[in-house]
Order: C-alpha cells, then structure tokens, then sequence
C-alpha cells in the first residue's frame, strides 16, 4: 500500500480514538464548568437584583450597545421573574458600561429594581461619580425618566447612564414577552 | 475597534506585555538561540511570519469550523496539529524553492513547534475574545516584541562573552540575570499608556 | 451523534494533515548530504534550541563541519553522547583518509 | 539499569529543569506561589505519565512502531494533546481558582519540551513499565525544581506563604513577616514580579554549577593524589 496513504490512516485513527476520548470527558465536565459560571455571574447579578441565585439563567447576546441580557426564570415553572440587561453607552470620554435589572409589577408595568454601573473612565472627581450615585430610578416604571436625576457638572456621564436606561425601555417590554412565548 | 485603540494595543503587545519579559512565552529559544545575533535576528524574523500565519489560520479556523460545530474544547490538540503541519511544510517547501531564504529563515523553523510563543499567541487570540482587526495586530507586535527583545538581548550576551563572569555563574545562569534586567526596564514602560 | 462528530472531525484532519505531508515531503524533497542524517538521527530531535543552534538539524551540521562539540546539546543521553562521538570521530577519520 | 536508578535519576542526575534546562516558559510563570506550582506539577504529573505510558504501549509492538515512525511526531503531539485537554477539563469543572491562576499555560503543557523530549528519547525505545517510572521520576524532579523555585519567590516576595485554601477561614500558611520586621526590611515585591522569575533562577542555576564545580576539582584533586 502506499506509504502516504498509511501514514494518513494512521492519524486518522489516532485521531478518532482521540476525538471519542475529548467528546466523552467533555459531555461529563460540561455541564459543572457551566453550572460553575453561571454561579459565578449568578453572584454578580445579585448586586443589582436581590436574591438573583434562587432562579435559573438564560444568558442571550445583546444587539448593539445592549451588550447581554440575563433572564432569571422561575426553576419549576419556567416563568420569567425579572431581566437583568448589560449595556453600555458613550460617556465624556469613555465608554460606560451597567446593569439594569427590570421586574414586573402587579399592575404588569415594568419597573427598575435595581441598577448598577459596572465600569466606566470618566474624569475622576466630576464624571466618575456615576458609581454608586443615586439616579432616583429605583422602582420606578423604565420608561418614566421624569424622575432622572443627574450628577451636577457631569452632564455628558450622566446623559451615558441616562441612555443606558433608555435603551433598556425600548426593548424591554418585547423581551419580556418574548420569553414567556 | 477604532483605530487609535487598535494602536494603543499593538504598543501594549510590543513592549508593556511583551511575550518574553513579562508573558514568558519563548523563554527556550530566547536564551538558547541568543548567543549570536546574526542567529537571534534569524530566529526572531521566523517567528514574526509564523506566529502571523498561524493565528489568521487559528482564528479563521476557530469561529468557521470549531465554533459553529461546538467543539470550542478541542481548540488546543486542532490548533497545535495545524501549526505544527503549517511549520513543516513551510519549512520544506522553502528549502527546495529558495535555498538563500532557507538559509536565512528556514533552518529556525523547527524550533518553533517547540516555542509555545506560537500556541500561546493562537490561544491569547482566542481567550482574549478579539476580532479580525485586533487578531491580526496582536500576531503581528506580540512577535515583533519577541524579535525586539531577542535582538538586544544577543548584543548584550555577545559582550557579557568577553567580561570576566564569576565561574559558577557562566552561561545560562548569568544570561537569566541579564534577562532579569532587562525585563526591570520593561516594567518600567507600563506607565506610559 | 455529540460524540461522533468530534471525532470524525479530528480524525479527517489528522488523514488530511499525514497526507499533505507525505505529499510535500514527496515533491519537495530536496537531496543532501546522507552523514547529516545519520548525526541527526543520533540526537534527541527535541528541536529545543539550548545548544544554540536553530534545531538538531542545524547542529548536526555544525558538528560534522567541527564547529561544535557533542557536550553543547544539553538533553543528550550518556550513552547516546558517547555513540556519537564515536561516529564522528569515525566518520573524521574516513574523511582524513578518503 | 535498575528501577530505582531510573527513577531518580529525573530528579536529581537529569532533573528536567535544572540539569538540562527544558520546560523553562511555564517554570518562570507561575512560580509566583508554591501553591499554583504543586497544581502545574500535578497536571504535568498526570500528562507526562499516561503519555510515557500510551506511547510505549503503541510503540512496544515493533511492527507498529515501524508503522507509526514517519507520523511518529505528529502522533506523540496528538496523544499529549489529548490528555492535556482531558487535565484542562477537569481542573476547569472542579478546581476552578487553579485553572484561572494557572492560565494560557494549562494548555502550552502540550509544547512543554520535557513531555515530548521524554516520548521521543525514552518511552519510544523502552518497556511500558519502565516508561512510567521514568514520568514519575521526571515529573517529579520536575515538580520539586518548581516548588523550590516558588518557595523562594513566594517567601521573599511576601513573605507569606499560602498553601491551600486562601479564602477559605483558616488557610495552611507558613506567616515569616515577623521575621522581615525583626530584621527590619519589607517583603520585596520585586520577587513575585517577572524580574524576580529569571533573578530566582539565575541564582539557583549559578548556585548548583558551583556545587558541581566544586565537586569536579574535588573528584580531580583526589584522582591526582592517587
């Protein structure tokens, strides 16, 4: 037989008995890497949602500056609880990124239940104080920023995290319908 | 990625994070193959080409074949199969098509399946989540760091040849010293960005 | 399925890669001189580089040109070191001779 | 030569690291604690040990290690690949603090030159048996040049050493700060940086050239004498 040939054959079983060995470790590790990470983001979403790692998550990429969004579903009945979104919006001189987390209330309105900005590198001192500030969002309905309060002398930061808010509101009502279809 | 941060990274892959000095990728051909420099520059320019073709074909191979199918997990044992059989055949076809380039470049090519400057840069590629722009920056000022570095570092060892090092410290001992100096001055460059 | 794919998928690159080899090696094969070779055989073929040569090959070119000794290649095994000094000084020894 | 010869002689006569200076890039890397370097041991131990093993069970066959000799590289590269991945998954689903610390360099253990270097010079033209004593030794000299390495990084670098668990509520730990106050100095960062990774084997290297310096002039003095 041809010398090229049975060097081929020989890789190519190498190769198979290999690939078998990967798929089968693989299929008993995958499941505990992802049920590792999603504690892990599980525990960071608990910053702006209280109580985030009682429920199931669903990790969906986002479309333009809505980066991910995050729904925690109900474990028994599969019920949408609350969507926490990432997104990101362009700051003074930086890019600033946050969660926002979005429940329904009673009265099926969608309101903030809490929000928090991830990262940011605005001017310290005037823009950087953003980070933890209170915008007066909270349990408001999303698409009331009537209330929006913004850091005095930071307008440009501010009009970032306001954006952030905006672009949650206009989606938001779709994206809870869209799951629980 | 806009183009000032695509500058902003290929500085920070040349010097603040340079491979050698602070990532410690390549650390066997940098001080094995840096007793000459006529050899370190030969050495560094061959894997400036490699690493450049094997993180295009990595990265392609990567979201076009391995990420559509699922197998993200295999990325190491594919990767390392197709740069080592990318090597070797680059390798053969330049001795019979230009003996002068083999000359140059060629004979430094079977170190590189053993530098894992080449597997670390494809797999950086792939952990670092970057696109077609910042993929093809990063492969290309990673390993000009390496051929930055390589090359002082041999113009250092040819003089360190002639001074009278302590006996024990001959060789590689005093060549890692060196490299620790070096790589204090390079720390020193984070500041800038 | 999951795990068929995978190996399936590995097994055609490893055939596809074994054969373009062949191939390559076959069509630009280029001839040379055979007592290379034979060093290069006789060393680790670790492609390590501690020798400060670029690869086993580039070192068993130097040797036979004498321009390095055998102790140079750092992971060499002591009987494999002194088979090959051996061979060298054979081969020195047809070459005074011849 | 006999078992135990073979087995020692990867720690001491032919340790990996320190006698023929192979595997250096993961060496320097994560030494920068005794604990990530016991980790990197233990995933090299269990790579270099099945490799040793697999490859001298395909090549103990010599009609197949006549069948397997023109793709033997590319084989060896696939096998290793193999079990790296296999320790990459593993420590991924369940060690996941180690599997961050360690890194790009879990899967560079695939280019370690140690892994290769032993299948192509050892396992290839010995017994099964003896292949996997000649891991264990390796891999263990291998193991013990690291953790000497992140010893003295890790001490003079901060002068704490941790072992296991440092989150956890009482961590194993070696606490020598009293000492840098007695003394009077601060830990020296510098150590745990990457200057402190060549500095550290630089001196180590230079320190056992001398021991083995001295030993020759010794060895000679005592063959003039007689």
């Amino acid at each position: 037989m041809n010398k090229g040939l049975i060097s081929g054959l020989v890789l190519l079983v190498i190769g198979l008995v290999c690939g078998v060995l990967l798929a089968f470790v693989n299929s008993l590790t995958a499941p505990v890497i992802q049920e590792n990470a999603d504690r892990i983001v599980l525990e960071s979403l608990g910053e702006v949602y209280e109580g985030a790692s009682n429920y199931k998550l669903t990790e969906v990429a986002g479309t333009g500056n809505v980066v991910k969004v995050f729904y925690l579903n109900d474990k028994t009945s599969d019920e949408t609880i609350a969507i926490i979104y990432s997104v990101k919006a362009e700051g003074y001189q930086s890019t600033v990124s946050m969660l926002i987390a979005i429940e329904m209330n009673s009265s099926n309105q969608y309101v903030v239940a809490g929000y928090k900005v991830v990262s940011q590198g605005e001017t310290s001192g005037i823009g950087d104080k953003i980070v933890g500030y209170d915008f007066k969002m909270e349990n408001e309905v999303i698409t009331n920023l009537a209330t929006f309060d913004a850091v005095a002398g930071a307008t440009f930061s501010s009009d970032a995290v306001r954006t952030c808010f905006e672009l949650v509101g206009l989606r938001v009502a779709a994206d809870f319908g869209g799951a629980q279809s | 990625m806009s183009v000032s941060a695509l500058i902003s990274l290929a500085f920070t892959a040349m010097i603040i994070e340079n491979v050698i000095l602070t990532q410690f990728l390549g650390i066997c051909p940098f001080i094995g193959v840096s007793k000459k420099r006529s050899s370190a520059v030969g050495m560094g320019v061959a894997v400036v080409a490699v690493i450049l073709l094997a993180g295009i074909i990595t990265w392609t191979l990567y979201h076009y074949v391995l990420s559509p199918l699922k197998m993200e997990y295999m990325q190491t044992i594919v990767f390392i199969l197709v740069i080592a059989a990318l090597v070797q055949m680059v390798e053969l076809i330049i001795k019979k098509m230009s003996p002068t380039l083999y000359k140059a470049l060629g004979i430094y090519l079977p170190l590189i399946t053993t530098n894992c400057a080449v597997l670390g840069v494809a797999l950086l590629n792939i952990r670092k989540d970057f696109g077609f722009a910042e993929m093809i920056v990063y492969s290309l000022f990673i390993p000009l760091g390496f051929l930055l570095v390589i090359t002082i570092f041999s113009m250092l060892r040819e003089k360190i040849e002639m001074s009278p090092v302590p006996k024990a410290f001959k060789g590689t001992p005093i060549a890692l010293v060196v490299a620790a100096i070096l790589a204090m001055i390079f720390s020193r460059f984070g500041g800038l960005i | 399925m999951d795990i068929l794919l995978p190996a399936l998928v590995l097994g055609a690159i490893g055939f596809v890669l074994g054969l373009l080899i062949f191939v390559v090696s076959k069509y630009f094969h280029v001839e040379e001189d055979h007592r290379i070779e034979q060093i290069e055989a006789m060393l680790p073929k670790y492609n390590c580089g501690a020798c400060g040569y670029a690869g086993c090959h580039d070192m068993a070119t130097a040797l036979l040109n004498k321009e390095c000794i055998v102790s140079q290649c750092k992971p060499i095994k002591q009987d494999a070191k002194v088979a090959l000094m051996a061979h060298l000084d054979q081969l020195f020894k047809a070459e005074k001779e011849g | 030569m006999n078992q135990k010869q073979n087995f020692l002689k990867g720690i001491f006569k032919e340790n990996p690291l320190f006698v023929t200076v192979l595997g250096m890039c993961p060496s320097l890397a994560i030494t920068t604690s005794l604990e990530n370097a016991i980790g990197m041991g233990i995933a090299v131990f269990f790579v270099l040990v099945l490799s040793n093993l697999i490859i001298s069970l395909i090549t103990v066959n010599p009609k197949m290690k006549e069948l397997v000799k023109p793709v033997r590289i590319p084989v060896y590269i696939v096998v290793i690949a193999t079990l790296v991945t296999i320790v990459e998954m593993v420590l991924h689903a369940y060690l996941v603090d180690l599997y961050n610390s360690l890194g790009v360099f879990i899967p560079l253990i695939v280019v370690n030159c140690i892994i290769l270097g032993r299948a192509e010079a050892f396992a290839s033209d010995n017994k099964p048996l003896d292949s996997v004593v000649d891991g264990v030794g390796m891999a263990l000299g291998y193991t013990l040049a690291l953790m000497i390495i992140s010893f003295f990084r890790e001490l003079l670098g901060s002068g704490l050493i941790t072992i296991w668990g440092a989150k956890s509520a009482n961590p194993i730990q070696l606490n020598l700060i009293p000492v840098f106050e007695f003394i009077g100095i601060e830990p020296i960062n510098m150590f745990i940086k990457p200057v402190g990774a060549f500095l550290t084997l630089g001196f180590i290297l230079a320190v056992l050239a001398a021991i083995a310096n001295k030993k020759a002039t010794k060895m000679a003095s005592e063959v003039k004498q007689a």
